[in-house]
C-alpha cells in the first residue's frame, strides 16, 4: 500500500487552553478513523500525527515547523487563540502547509495556506447583534469582553455597526477585564445601573474561556435574568457550560454556527458517534467541532478532486468545494478562505443545551476584512488565480505586500 | 427586578390578560374542588389538548394569543403547561404529533409524561421529539402572567415580589385593579410596594404628589420615572423631581460605598481563604509549596465529587464536603510531605522545584483522571441570590458565606496555632529543628501535622472557592499566585498579615476598579504591592527586632 | 583582567569548547550533510537548538543573581520579555509595507485597531543600532530602577523574590492591553527580515543559531568573570550575612544593583535572539510561572555553578520538546516527576553529579554552596 | 609583634587603595564621642541617657551586666540602631548618626561581633582578603587582583590568628573558638582606626585569652580599641580604663581596681567573689 | 567502677565529618550525681562529643550507654530528651521567634509528670526570665539567652544535664551562680552533670571530675584535684 496521508493534529493538551482544545484533537482522531473505516482516500490510509503545543505560543509554531518539517504532514488542523494562529501562520506559509482553523476570530487575515473553518465576525457578532436589535428590542448596550485582540475587534466593529444603526454612543457601554478573571461583583454591578435606564439592555459577551463561570454566577446572585438584561456570548459553547451550573443561565444567549441541540440527522448521527468515540454517555459537541467536521471533510473532498496530496494542488480543488454542515446544509469554501455559515442564535437550556431561537435565513459567507473598520473597508481576499491574493485593495487595485512578495519569491 | 419596556411591536393587550386572569383565577378554584374526583380519563375530547397542540402550532407571531388561550380557559393544568413551556420542556413527538413533557432532558433519551394525564410515558430518543419554540421575549411575558397570578398568593413575599415586579411597567389598564388590590392588601411593605408602582405611572402622568411617594424610593424604576420627569416641560414637576432625585443620589451614593466596601470585603475574602493555608505551610514551616492551589483545586473536585454521590441535594452536599474537601485535601498534603518535603530539610528553595513538579503533575492527574474540562459545580438554593437590604444594596448570598466561612476558618486556625501544643512546637521545629528535636519535640509528626494542616485548609478554600469559580484542572494556578503575594505581603509567618493583606488588597481592587477598570486596577494593585515592599521590607507585620536578624 | 581571568580557568575552558564544538558540528551536519541523510541536521533542529541556547543564556542569568548574590528573582521572565519586545519592535519596523495592510510605518494590529500614527516608544525602533541598544538599555533600565527601590531598602530573601514576580505580573497586564501599543496578546510576529536577511531562510536561520552560541559564550565568560573576581566573592558574602559584608564596608546595595542590572542585560539579549528565532514575542513570556520554570531549570541543573544552569535550561527543554512529541497526554507527568526526582536524589543538581564524580581534583572553590539557614524564607 | 605594627602602621597605605572619605579627625580630643544617647525597644528603655569617649589611641573595657546595653551600644556606633535621640560623633568631623554600616566602617570602624559571625561559603583565606583595607566599591572590587603583597600580608594574618593550616577550608566548619579567632583576624585586615570587639575571648583557653590579650594590647596606641567581656580575668590583664555599664548607662568608670572595689558594680556584675 | 553508678558510659566511640575523622576511639565514663567536666582546646571536639551524647550528630562506631543500659546510639534525638537528658548547646540554640516563656514551655512534653506549667523553680534560678516572659528569645541579650537555655534544660527536669560552656558571655555574678545552681541540683536532685569548659577556675571550683580531650581523643582523666600544672601545660595550652 501507499504511504499513509498525514494528518497533523495541533491542539493544546496541557495549560490553560487544554479546557477548549483537547476535544478538537479527539474530534479528529474521530474523523480519521471514521475515514479509514470507510477506506481511507485515494486508497491511502490517513494517520494522525498529534503534537502537544501545550498553550505555549512560540511552541506552536515550533510544533508547527515540526510537523511540517520533520513529520511531513499533509494537513494540519489545529489551534484555538488567534495568538497561537498568528505564531504558526509565518511557518505555514514558508513551509507551504495545509492549516484549517476551526475557531471563530476576529477577522482581518486570509492566508493562502490556512482554512478559516470557524466564524468572522459577520458571522457571529453582527447577527446576534441584529437579533437583539429587532427582535428584542434592545436600545443599550453593554460590550464586555476579555482584554485582547479577539474582543477588541470584534467590539470595534460593534461600535461602528451600532452607531452606523443610530445607537448613541452613552447607550454603549464598554468594559474589558484580564484572562481569567474572576471576580466581577463591580463590574456585574455597573452592568446592573446601566441597564436601570429604562432602555431595554443586553450584553454582548466576548469573555473567553474561564472568566465566564464566575461572570455568570455573578449575574445570577446579582439577580440578573435573561428576561432583565440578556447577555449574548461568542465564546460559550456546550463544552464551556458543562462546567457551569446552568439553572441560573436559562435564557441567555449564545452566538454560533452550530448547536448540539440543533435537530437534523447528519447532527444526530454525529453525536452518536462522538458519544460512541468518547465512551462518555454525556459527552457533548460544539461549533469548533462542527467547524473540524466540515474541515476535514473539505480537505477529503479537496484531495479526491485534485487526485493527490499535493498542496498546491489540494489549495487549488478545495475553492468551491460543498460538504454537508451538521445544520442540514451546505458548507461551501469560499476563494477568500473561509466558509458559508448558517448564523444561530441559542437560548441556554437547564440542561446545558442551547435551544435555536433563531437563525438567518440562508448562510453566510465570511468576510476575511470587515466592512466595518477604516483600514480594511476596501480590502477583500481572493486565492482563485490570476487574483491570487489575501488582501487586495479595491480601491487602489493593488494587492496587499504579502503576496507581492511571495509572487517575487516565486519568480527567483 | 429590572426595568423591562414592553417592545414596539407587542401586540399583546395587557387588559385583556388581566381579565382572563382574574377570571381564570375564580375558575381555578372552582376546579380546584371539582378536580379531586374527576377521573383524568376522556382524554380524547380534553380541550387541553387543543390549547397545546395549537401553543405547538401558531407561528411565533401568534404565540401570544395561543398562550392567552390557555390561561383564560382556566384549565387548572395551565400553570404546569406554562411553566414547563417557559423551561423548554414541552415538546412534540414527531410521528404523532401529541405534545408531551420532557422530565429528563438530558442524554440521547430524554423521558417524557402526557401534559394531560401527568403519566409517565418513559424514555423516548432526543431524534423523534420536537421541541415547541419559545424565546426571551415569550418568557419574559410568561413570567409576568405568572407573576400576575402571585398578587394574591396567601404568602405575602410572594405578593410583594409580584408587585415589585410590577414596578415601572403600570399602564392605564392596570391602575384600577392595582388600587383594589391596594383596598384589601393588609400587608405594609406590599402595599408600600404597590404604591410606588402606581406611583411610578403617576409620575409619568405628570402628578405632582406621587412625586413624593419616589422621593425615598431606591428602585432604579423610580428613578427612571424621575428622571423621564425631569425632563418634562411641567416646570413645577420637573423641579421637585429634581429635588427627590438629589435626595435619592445622596442615599445612592451611601449605598454605593456600602457595596464597594463589601465587594472588597468579599475579595479580601476569597484572598485570604486562598492564601491561608499557604500561611501555615509556606509562612510557618517554610516549603514554598508551589503545589498549594492544586491541593486547593482537590478541595474543589471533593465538592464535585461529594455532589456527585449526592445527587439532587447540592446543599448537603456541600456541607459534608468541608470535612471531606479537608480531609482530602490534608491526606494529599501528608502524601507530598511524606514523599517529597521531608527529604528536603534545610533545603527550602528546592522545595519550590519539586512542589512545582507536583503540580504539574496534580494538574495533568486531573486532566487525565477525570477531565481537561471544567466540572458543574451547583449552588445550592440557600447560597443563590442575595440578601436584599434595599433596593439600591443587595449583598449576594453565595459571597456572603464565603466571608463568614473565611473568618471562621481563620479563627480556627489562629486557635490552633496560639492555643494548642502543635502551634508551639511546629514554630520551634522551623525555628531550630535539631534544637526542637533535642528538647523531645517529635519534629517529623510535627511536619506531618503542620502540612496536613495547612493543605487541608487549602482543601477548604477549594471547596468554598467551588462556589464562585472554575472547578477545573487550571483552578489552582489562577491562585498561586495571588497566595503567596497575600502571604508575603501580611508578612511571612504572620497569621494576622495574611487576613489584614488579604482584605486590604481586596478592598483596594475593588475601590480601584469603579475608574481604573479590572486591568489597570489590577496592575496598580501589584504596583502597589512593590512599592510597599520598599516602605515595609519585611510586609504589613514584620517580625521585628534582632529576633528576626536571627 | 577580570574578563580574561576565566579564560585561563579550566572549568571555563571545556565549558567554551564543549559549546563551540557543538556549534561547529551543528552547522557542519546542517551545511554538509545531504539532507536524507541520518546525520543531517534540520534547519528545525537548528532553532529548537538555537532556542535551548536563549534560555540557557536566560538562566546563566538567573543563576548568576540567584546562585552567588542569593537574589531568587522570580521575574526575569521580565526581563527577557523587554528584550523581546525591543527585538520584536525592530522586527516590526523592517516588515515595512509589506504588511497586509501595507501600511509603510504602522505595524497591522495598530492600522486595524485605527491608530494613525506611531506611539513615541516606537520611534527610532527602525535603526537597527538603536533597537539592539534598547536590547540592552530597557531591560538594564529596568533592573536598575526596580533594583536601586528594592536594595536600597533593604528588600531581601521571599521579599524580594515576590516582588519581582509582581513585576513581571503587572508588566504582564500592562502588555496584555492592547492600548499599550505592543500588540497585546497576540504580540509581535509576521517578521520578514533582520540586518536585511530573509528570516524565513535556513541559512539565516542558522546565523541566529551561532550568533545566539556565541552570545551564550560571552554571557557566560562575563558572569564567570564576575564570579571569580573579588565581587563574585563580595557577592557571596552579601548572599550569605549581608550585615557582615556591611561592617566590612561593602555597600551591599550597590554590589546588588551591578550584579542584578548585569544579569538583567543578559536577560534581555537572550530574549532578543529568542524573538527571531521562535517568530513571536507575547506577553505570556511576561508570565510568572515562566520565570519560576526558569528558575527550575536552574536548580535542576545545579546552583551557583553557571555551567549547571546550562545544562538544566537544555536538558529540561530538550525533555518538553521530547516528551511533547513522544507522549502529549502525559508528559507533565514525566517532567513533573523529573523535577522531583532530581530534588530528592541530586540536591546539587546535575552539576552536583558532576562535580562528584570527578571529585578530588576540583578545587573547592569552584562550587561555593549556600548554607541552608540563610535561605530565602523565614 | 613587630608583624602587627607592621599591618598596623597607616602610612604604609598605598595611595590608590585610600577609601575616598575625609580623614577622621581628632585634632580636638576623642575619637568617640556619645552624648545623651537613648534607645528603646517597644518601651524597653535599652540605652538610657548615655555618655561615653573614647580617646584616640584608648583601650577601652566595657562590663556590665547581661542586658546591660553593650551591644546595642556597639550597634549604635556601627550604625545597625538608630538611637531615638542623642548625637554619636567620629572625631569631631564625622556625625555618625547621618551614615549607614559601609559608609562607617570605611571611615574606620571595625566591629567583631558578639555571636561570630564570618562568611561560612567562603574560605578562611577569602574571608580574610574580603576584610582587607581596599576600595570597597563595586567596580574596584570587580577589577581588583590578588597581589603578592596582599596574599603575604594575609598569610601574616593568618598567621597570627592560627588558621594557616586551614586557610583553604570553608569558614562554615570552623569551630566556636575558631570562627572567634577568623573574626579578630578580619578586623585586623580591615585596620580600622577604631575597633569594637564584642566577647572576644569566649570559647577561648587561658592560653588564647593570653594570646588575645596581647594582640589587642599591641594594637592599642595606633588603634583605639574597645573590648566588651565578662571574663574579669582577661579584663584585668589588658584594662587601663573600665567603663561598667548598667541598665544603659554609665555605672561606673575608672581603673579596674577603682571599678572592682565599687560596691554598686560588685552588687549588680561581680558578685562577692571577684 | 561499677556500671550501675555511670550516668553515661561511652566506648570506642568513632565520628567522622564527611571525611575527617572528628572523634577517635573515644572512651568517657560519667559517674552518676557527679559534675565531670571536658577540656580541650578550641576544635578538639568537646561540642562534637555533646552533640553525639544528644544525637545530633551521627557517629560511625562505638557505643554510648545511658544509666547503666540503655544504648543511646539506638535512639532517635527527640527519645533522648526523654530518657532524661537536658541539653544547652554551644551558642545558646534558644527559638529566636519565641517568647522566653515559650522557648521554656517547649520543655513540657516531656516532662515524665505531664505537668502544663514551667516549674516556679526556673524563675527562682533566674529571675530575669520572668521579668523577660513576654520578650521574644532573639530579643534578649546574649547572657540572658544564655540563663534562658539553661532553664529550658531545667524545665524537663533531666537526670543528666549537658552544659556546652554554659558561662561563655555570662556576667561574672550569675556564672557563679550558675556553678552554685548545678551544684545544688547535684546535691539536692542527684542530677548528673556533663559539662565543657574552658575556663579552669570554674572548672575546679563546681566539677568534680575532669576529662581532657586532644585532637579526638580522650587523653586524661580523673578527679579534678588531679588536674595539675603539668596536664594544662600538655594539653590545654597552644
Ligand atoms: N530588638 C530588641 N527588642 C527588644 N529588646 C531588645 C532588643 N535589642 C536589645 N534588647 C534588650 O536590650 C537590652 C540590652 O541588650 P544588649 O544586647 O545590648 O545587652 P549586652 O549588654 O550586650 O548584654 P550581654 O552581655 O548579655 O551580651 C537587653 O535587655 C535586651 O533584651
Ligand atoms: N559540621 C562540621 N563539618 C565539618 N567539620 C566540622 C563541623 N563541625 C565541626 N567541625 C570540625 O570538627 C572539629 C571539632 O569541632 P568542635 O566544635 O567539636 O570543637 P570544640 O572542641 O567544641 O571547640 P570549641 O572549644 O572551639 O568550641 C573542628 O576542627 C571543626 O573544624
Ligand atoms: C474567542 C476565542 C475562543 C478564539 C479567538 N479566535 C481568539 O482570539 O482567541
Ligand atoms: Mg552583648
Ligand atoms: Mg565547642
Amino acid at each position: 500500500a501507499e504511504d499513509p496521508i498525514k494528518v497533523g493534529i495541533l491542539h493544546s493538551l496541557s495549560g490553560t487552553m487544554a479546557i477548549s482544545e483537547t476535544v478538537l484533537k479527539d474530534t479528529v482522531e474521530m474523523l480519521i478513523a471514521k475515514q479509514n473505516a470507510e477506506g481511507g482516500v485515494l486508497g491511502r490510509e490517513l494517520e494522525a500525527v498529534v503534537v502537544d503545543p501545550a498553550s505555549n505560543w512560540p511552541l506552536f509554531a515550533e510544533k508547527a515547523r515540526e510537523l511540517l518539517a520533520q513529520e511531513k504532514v499533509d494537513v494540519i488542523f489545529g489551534n484555538w487563540t488567534s495568538v497561537s494562529r498568528k505564531s504558526v501562520l509565518p511557518v505555514v506559509e514558508e513551509l507551504n502547509g495545509l492549516l484549517f482553523y476551526p475557531v471563530q476570530y476576529e477577522g482581518e487575515e486570509s492566508s493562502e495556506n490556512v482554512f478559516y473553518t470557524g466564524a468572522a465576525p459577520n458571522q457571529q457578532a453582527i447577527p446576534a447583534v441584529d437579533y437583539l436589535m429587532n427582535n428584542i428590542g434592545v436600545e443599550r448596550w453593554v460590550l464586555a469582553g476579555t482584554d485582547y485582540v479577539y474582543p477588541r475587534t470584534t467590539n470595534k466593529i460593534l461600535e461602528t455597526y451600532l452607531m452606523d444603526q443610530g445607537v448613541a454612543k452613552e447607550d454603549i457601554m464598554i468594559n474589558y477585564t484580564p484572562f481569567g478573571h474572576s471576580d466581577w461583583q463591580n463590574i456585574v454591578s455597573d452592568i446592573k445601573r446601566f441597564g436601570s435606564a429604562g432602555k431595554k439592555t443586553a450584553v454582548v459577551s466576548t469573555i473567553n474561556g474561564d472568566a465566564n463561570v464566575p461572570f455568570y454566577r455573578e449575574l445570577g446572585n446579582q439577580g440578573i435574568s435573561a428576561s432583565d438584561i440578556p447577555v449574548v456570548a461568542f465564546s460559550v459553547g456546550e463544552q464551556e457550560l458543562s462546567g457551569i451550573d446552568t439553572g441560573p443561565l436559562v435564557g441567555h444567549l449564545a452566538a454560533w454556527n452550530y448547536f448540539m441541540s440543533v435537530d437534523s440527522d447528519a447532527n444526530y448521527d454525529f453525536i452518536d458517534q462522538w458519544i460512541e468515540h468518547t465512551g462518555n454517555e454525556e459527552a457533548v459537541t460544539n461549533d469548533p467541532m462542527e467547524a473540524h467536521y466540515i474541515g476535514f471533510n473539505m480537505y477529503i473532498e479537496a484531495v479526491k478532486k485534485a487526485g493527490t496530496t499535493d498542496v498546491d494542488a489540494v489549495k487549488d480543488a478545495i475553492i468551491g468545494v460543498s460538504v454537508p454542515n451538521l445544520t442540514g446544509g451546505y458548507a461551501t469554501m469560499m476563494p477568500n478562505h473561509h466558509i458559508t455559515k448558517p448564523v444561530l442564535i441559542g437560548e441556554i437550556q437547564d440542561n446545558g443545551q442551547f435551544s435555536v431561537v433563531w437563525e438567518t435565513p440562508s448562510t453566510v459567507a465570511g468576510d476575511a476584512w470587515s466592512d466595518f473598520l477604516p483600514g480594511s473597508r476596501d480590502l477583500i481576499a481572493d486565492w482563485r488565480k490570476p487574483m491570487f491574493c489575501g488582501s487586495f485593495n479595491t480601491a487602489t487595485g493593488k494587492c496587499g505586500a504579502s503576496a507581492g512578495e511571495m509572487a517575487a519569491e516565486e519568480a527567483e | 427586578m429590572l426595568p423591562r419596556l414592553s417592545p414596539p411591536q407587542l401586540a399583546f393587550n395587557r387588559q385583556d390578560i388581566i381579565m382572563s386572569i382574574l377570571r381564570s383565577l375564580t375558575l381555578l378554584l372552582i376546579a380546584l374542588v371539582s378536580v379531586l374526583s374527576l377521573p383524568a380519563s376522556a382524554q380524547e375530547d380534553d380541550p387541553g389538548k387543543a390549547l397545546l397542540n395549537n401553543l405547538a402550532e401558531v407561528p411565533a407571531s401568534r404565540v401570544e394569543e395561543a398562550i392567552n388561550a390557555i390561561v383564560s380557559s382556566g384549565d387548572e393544568r395551565a400553570r404546569g403547561w406554562l411553566e414547563a413551556y417557559g423551561n423548554n420542556r414541552l415538546s412534540r413527538i414527531d410521528d404523532t404529533g401529541q405534545v408531551v413533557i420532557v422530565l429528563n432532558n438530558r442524554g440521547r433519551d430524554w423521558e417524557i409524561a402526557n401534559p394531560l394525564t401527568g403519566e409517565n410515558m418513559g424514555e423516548m430518543s432526543r431524534r423523534e421529539l420536537d421541541r415547541i419554540a419559545i424565546n426571551n421575549r415569550i418568557r419574559g411575558q410568561l413570567e409576568g402572567i405568572l407573576a400576575m397570578l402571585d398578587l394574591n398568593a396567601t404568602d405575602p413575599d410572594v405578593r410583594e415580589a409580584s408587585a415589585q415586579d410590577m414596578m415601572g411597567k403600570v399602564d392605564a389598564s392596570l391602575v384600577e385593579p392595582l388600587e383594589a388590590q391596594l383596598e384589601r392588601e393588609e400587608n405594609a411593605s406590599v402595599r408600600n410596594r404597590i404604591e410606588e408602582a402606581l406611583a411610578i405611572y403617576r409620575v409619568g402622568e405628570g402628578n405632582l404628589e406621587a412625586v413624593d411617594v419616589l422621593a425615598g424610593s431606591l428602585h432604579p424604576r423610580a428613578r427612571a420615572a424621575l428622571n423621564e420627569a425631569v425632563r418634562s416641560d411641567n416646570p413645577a414637576l420637573a423641579d421637585k423631581a429634581e429635588q427627590a432625585l438629589a435626595s435619592i443620589e445622596q442615599k445612592l451614593k451611601l449605598n454605593r460605598a456600602a457595596e464597594t466596601l463589601y465587594f472588597g470585603l468579599s475579595l479580601g475574602s476569597v484572598l485570604v481563604l486562598a492564601a491561608i493555608g499557604l500561611a501555615i505551610t509556606f509562612g510557618v514551616m517554610g516549603v514554598i509549596n508551589m503545589a498549594h492551589g492544586e491541593l486547593i483545586m482537590l478541595g474543589a473536585y471533593t465538592t464535585w465529587g461529594m455532589q456527585q454521590l449526592l445527587p439532587g441535594q447540592p446543599g448537603l452536599a456541600l456541607i459534608f464536603s468541608i470535612p471531606a474537601g479537608f480531609l482530602v485535601a490534608a491526606t494529599a498534603g501528608i502524601i507530598i510531605e511524606r514523599s517529597v518535603i521531608q527529604f528536603l530539610k534545610g533545603r527550602p528553595l528546592e522545595t519550590l522545584l519539586a512542589t512545582f513538579g507536583i503540580s504539574l503533575i496534580l494538574q495533568q492527574l486531573v486532566r487525565t483522571v477525570i477531565s481537561p474540562q471544567n466540572r458543574t459545580v451547583v449552588t445550592p438554593e440557600w447560597m443563590s441570590g442575595s440578601l436584599v437590604i434595599n433596593d439600591a444594596l443587595s449583598l449576594t448570598l453565595n459571597r456572603l458565606y464565603v466571608l463568614a466561612f473565611a473568618l471562621i476558618v481563620f479563627a480556627a486556625l489562629m486557635m490552633i496555632m496560639r492555643k494548642t501544643r502543635l502551634g508551639l512546637e511546629v514554630r520551634a521545629v522551623t525555628q531550630n529543628r535539631a534544637m526542637a528535636r533535642s528538647m523531645g519535640i517529635r519534629a517529623t509528626r510535627v511536619d506531618i501535622m503542620t502540612f496536613a494542616l495547612g493543605s487541608g485548609v487549602a482543601g477548604l478554600a477549594g471547596v468554598a472557592l467551588s462556589q464562585l469559580t472554575n472547578v477545573g484542572p487550571n483552578l489552582g494556578q489562577n491562585y498561586i499566585i495571588d497566595s503567596f503575594m497575600v502571604v508575603v505581603f501580611g508578612g511571612v509567618g504572620n497569621l494576622w498579615g495574611t487576613l489584614i493583606a488579604g482584605l486590604s488588597l481586596g478592598t483596594i481592587n475593588q475601590l480601584l476598579e469603579p475608574w481604573a477598570g479590572a486591568v489597570l486596577a489590577k496592575i496598580i494593585v501589584l504596583v502597589f504591592i512593590i512599592l510597599f515592599i520598599q516602605k515595609r521590607p519585611k510586609g504589613l507585620f514584620p517580625q521585628k527586632g534582632r529576633a528576626a536578624e536571627g | 583582567m577580570w574578563l580574561t581571568r576565566p579564560l585561563r580557568e579550566r572549568s571555563t575552558q571545556i565549558f567554551l569548547g564543549v559549546l563551540f564544538a557543538a556549534l561547529a558540528i551543528v552547522t557542519f551536519l546542517h551545511v554538509a550533510m545531504p539532507e536524507d541523510s541520518a546525520l543531517y541536521v534540520s534547519a528545525y533542529t537548528v532553532t529548537l537548538l538555537g532556542k535551548y541556547l536563549c534560555y540557557a543564556l536566560l538562566a546563566v542569568a538567573v543563576d548568576l543573581v540567584w546562585g552567588y548574590l542569593g537574589i531568587l528573582s522570580l521575574g526575569h521572565g521580565a526581563f527577557f520579555a523587554i528584550g523581546g519586545y525591543a527585538m520584536g519592535m525592530y522586527l516590526m519596523r523592517q516588515i515595512g509595507d509589506r504588511g497586509t495592510y501595507g501600511d509603510p510605518i504602522l505595524p497591522d494590529f495598530m492600522v486595524f485597531l485605527n491608530w494613525q500614527e506611531l506611539p513615541w516608544y516606537w520611534l527610532g525602533f527602525d535603526m537597527a543600532w538603536f533597537a539592539f541598544i534598547m536590547v540592552l538599555l530597557a531591560p538594564g533600565l529596568l533592573a536598575l530602577v526596580f533594583g536601586f527601590l528594592a536594595f536600597r531598602s533593604r528588600v531581601t530573601g521571599v521579599y524580594l523574590s515576590i516582588i519581582t514576580q509582581a513585576l513581571t505580573f503587572a508588566l504582564m497586564l500592562a502588555f496584555f492591553r492592547n492600548e499599550m501599543g505592543f500588540g497585546g496578546n497576540n504580540g509581535l510576529t509576521d517578521f520578514r527580515d533582520i540586518l536585511g536577511f530573509n528570516l524565513r531562510t535556513d541559512a539565516t536561520r542558522l546565523g541566529l543559531f551561532i550568533a545566539t552560541g556565541i552570545a551564550l559564550a560571552i554571557g557566560y565568560v562575563i558572569c564567570r568573570g564576575i564570579v571569580t573576581s573579588k565581587l563574585g566573592r563580595v557577592s557571596i558574602a552579601c548572599r550569605d550575612a549581608e550585615a557582615r559584608a556591611r561592617f566590612l564596608g561593602y555597600r551591599v546595595d550597590r554590589v546588588q544593583l551591578f550584579v542584578f542590572v548585569v544579569s538583567a542585560m543578559l536577560a534581555g539579549v537572550a530574549g532578543a535572539l529568542y524573538v527571531p528565532q521562535v517568530g513571536i514575542i507575547n506577553p505570556s513570556e511576561f508570565s510568572p510561572l515562566f520565570s519560576i520554570e526558569v528558575v527550575v531549570w536552574v536548580a535542576l541543573g545545579g546552583r551557583a555553578t553557571l555551567y549547571g544552569a546550562v545544562i538544566g535550561a537544555v536538558l529540561v527543554n530538550y525533555a518538553k520538546t521530547v516528551f511533547t512529541g513522544v507522549m502529549p497526554d502525559a508528559w507533565l507527568f514525566a517532567l513533573g516527576g523529573l523535577f522531583v526526582l532530581v530534588t530528592v536524589f541530586l540536591p546539587k543538581g546535575i552539576a552536583g553529579l558532576l562535580a562528584s564524580r570527578r571529585k578530588g581534583k576540583q578545587d573547592e572553590q569552584d562550587t561555593p554552596t549556600a548554607p541552608s539557614t540563610t535561605e530565602a524564607t523565614a | 609583634m613587630s608583624i602587627i605594627e607592621e599591618l598596623s602602621n597607616r602610612d604604609r597605605v598605598f595611595e590608590f587603595l585610600t577609601p575616598a572619605v575625609s580623614p577622621v579627625d581628632t585634632r580636638h580630643g576623642p575619637i568617640l564621642y556619645m552624648e545623651d544617647v537613648n534607645v528603646s525597644f517597644d518601651g524597653f528603655r535599652a540605652i538610657n541617657n548615655l555618655n561615653m569617649t573614647i580617646d584616640d589611641g584608648e583601650l577601652r573595657c566595657i562590663i556590665g551586666p547581661n542586658g546591660a546595653g553593650k551591644t546595642t551600644m556597639m550597634d549604635i556606633i556601627t550604625g545597625k540602631t538608630a538611637p531615638d535621640t542623642g548625637s554619636v560623633w567620629f572625631g569631631s568631623r564625622h556625625n555618625l548618626l547621618t551614615m549607614n554600616e559601609p559608609e562607617i566602617a570605611t571611615l574606620g570602624i571595625g566591629r567583631k561581633f558578639q555571636k561570630p559571625t564570618v562568611f561560612e561559603a567562603l574560605t578562611v583565606f577569602e574571608n580574610l582578603e574580603l576584610a582587607m583595607a581596599t576600595d570597597k566599591r563595586v567596580i574596584p572590587t570587580l577589577r581588583a587582583a590578588m597581589k603578592a603583597e596582599f596574599r603575604e600580608r594575609i598569610g601574616e594574618v593568618l598567621e597570627t590568628i592560627g588558621l594557616q593550616d586551614l586557610r583553604n577550608q570553608l569558614a562554615g566548619i570552623l569551630s566556636h573558638g575558631q570562627k572567634q579567632w577568623l573574626e579578630i583576624g578580619m578586623l585586623l585586615m580591615q585596620k580600622p582606626r577604631l575597633l569594637l570587639v564584642d566577647e572576644p575571648v569566649a570559647g577561648m583557653t587561658e592560653q588564647e585569652m593570653e594570646r588575645t590579650a596581647e594582640l589587642l594590647t599591641s594594637l592599642a596606641g595606633k588603634q583605639s580599641v574597645v573590648v566588651v567581656e565578662h571574663d574579669m580575668g582577661f579584663v584585668r590583664s589588658i584594662a587601663r580604663k573600665v567603663t561598667v555599664l548598667h541598665q544603659g548607662s554609665v555605672l561606673a568608670e575608672g581603673s579596674m581596681d577603682q571599678v572592682s572595689n565599687d560596691p554598686e558594680v560588685i552588687k549588680v556584675y561581680l558578685g562577692e567573689e571577684a | 567502677m561499677p556500671t550501675e553508678s555511670q550516668m553515661l558510659k561511652i566506648e570506642k566511640l568513632n565520628q567522622f565529618y564527611g571525611e575527617s575523622h572528628t572523634l577517635w576511639e573515644l572512651e568517657l565514663d560519667v559517674p552518676k550525681g557527679q559534675c565531670t567536666c571536658v577540656m580541650g582546646r578550641n576544635g578538639v571536639g568537646k561540642t562534637t562529643l555533646m552533640k553525639c551524647v544528644m544525637g545530633e550528630e551521627t557517629t560511625s562506631s562505638g557505643s554510648i550507654q545511658f544509666d547503666g543500659g540503655t544504648e543511646l546510639i539506638k535512639q532517635k534525638l527527640e527519645e533522648r530528651s526523654r530518657l532524661g537528658i537536658g541539653y544547652v548547646p554551644q551558642g545558646r540554640q534558644i527559638f529566636p521567634l519565641l517568647t522566653v516563656e515559650e522557648n521554656l514551655r517547649t520543655g513540657l512534653a516531656v516532662r515524665k509528670d505531664g505537668s502544663k506549667k514551667i516549674p516556679e523553680r526556673i524563675y527562682e534560678l533566674f529571675p530575669v526570665l520572668k521579668e523577660m516572659k513576654n520578650r521574644r528569645g532573639g530579643d534578649l541579650s546574649g547572657g540572658q539567652q544564655q540563663q534562658l537555655a539553661i532553664g529550658r534544660a531545667l524545665v524537663i527536669e533531666p537526670q543528666l544535664l549537658i552544659l556546652d560552656e554554659p558561662g561563655e558571655g555570662i556576667q561574672p555574678n550569675i556564672v557563679a551562680q550558675i556553678g552554685e545552681v548545678i551544684r545544688r541540683l547535684i546535691k539536692e536532685d542527684g542530677l548528673t552533670v556533663l559539662l565543657v569548659e574552658q575556663k579552669l577556675p570554674f572548672a575546679r571550683k563546681y566539677a568534680d571530675r575532669f576529662a581532657i580531650m586532644d585532637r579526638g581523643r580522650r587523653v586524661a582523666e580523673g578527679e579534678i584535684a588531679e588536674l595539675s600544672d603539668e596536664l594544662i601545660k600538655k594539653h590545654l595550652t597552644v
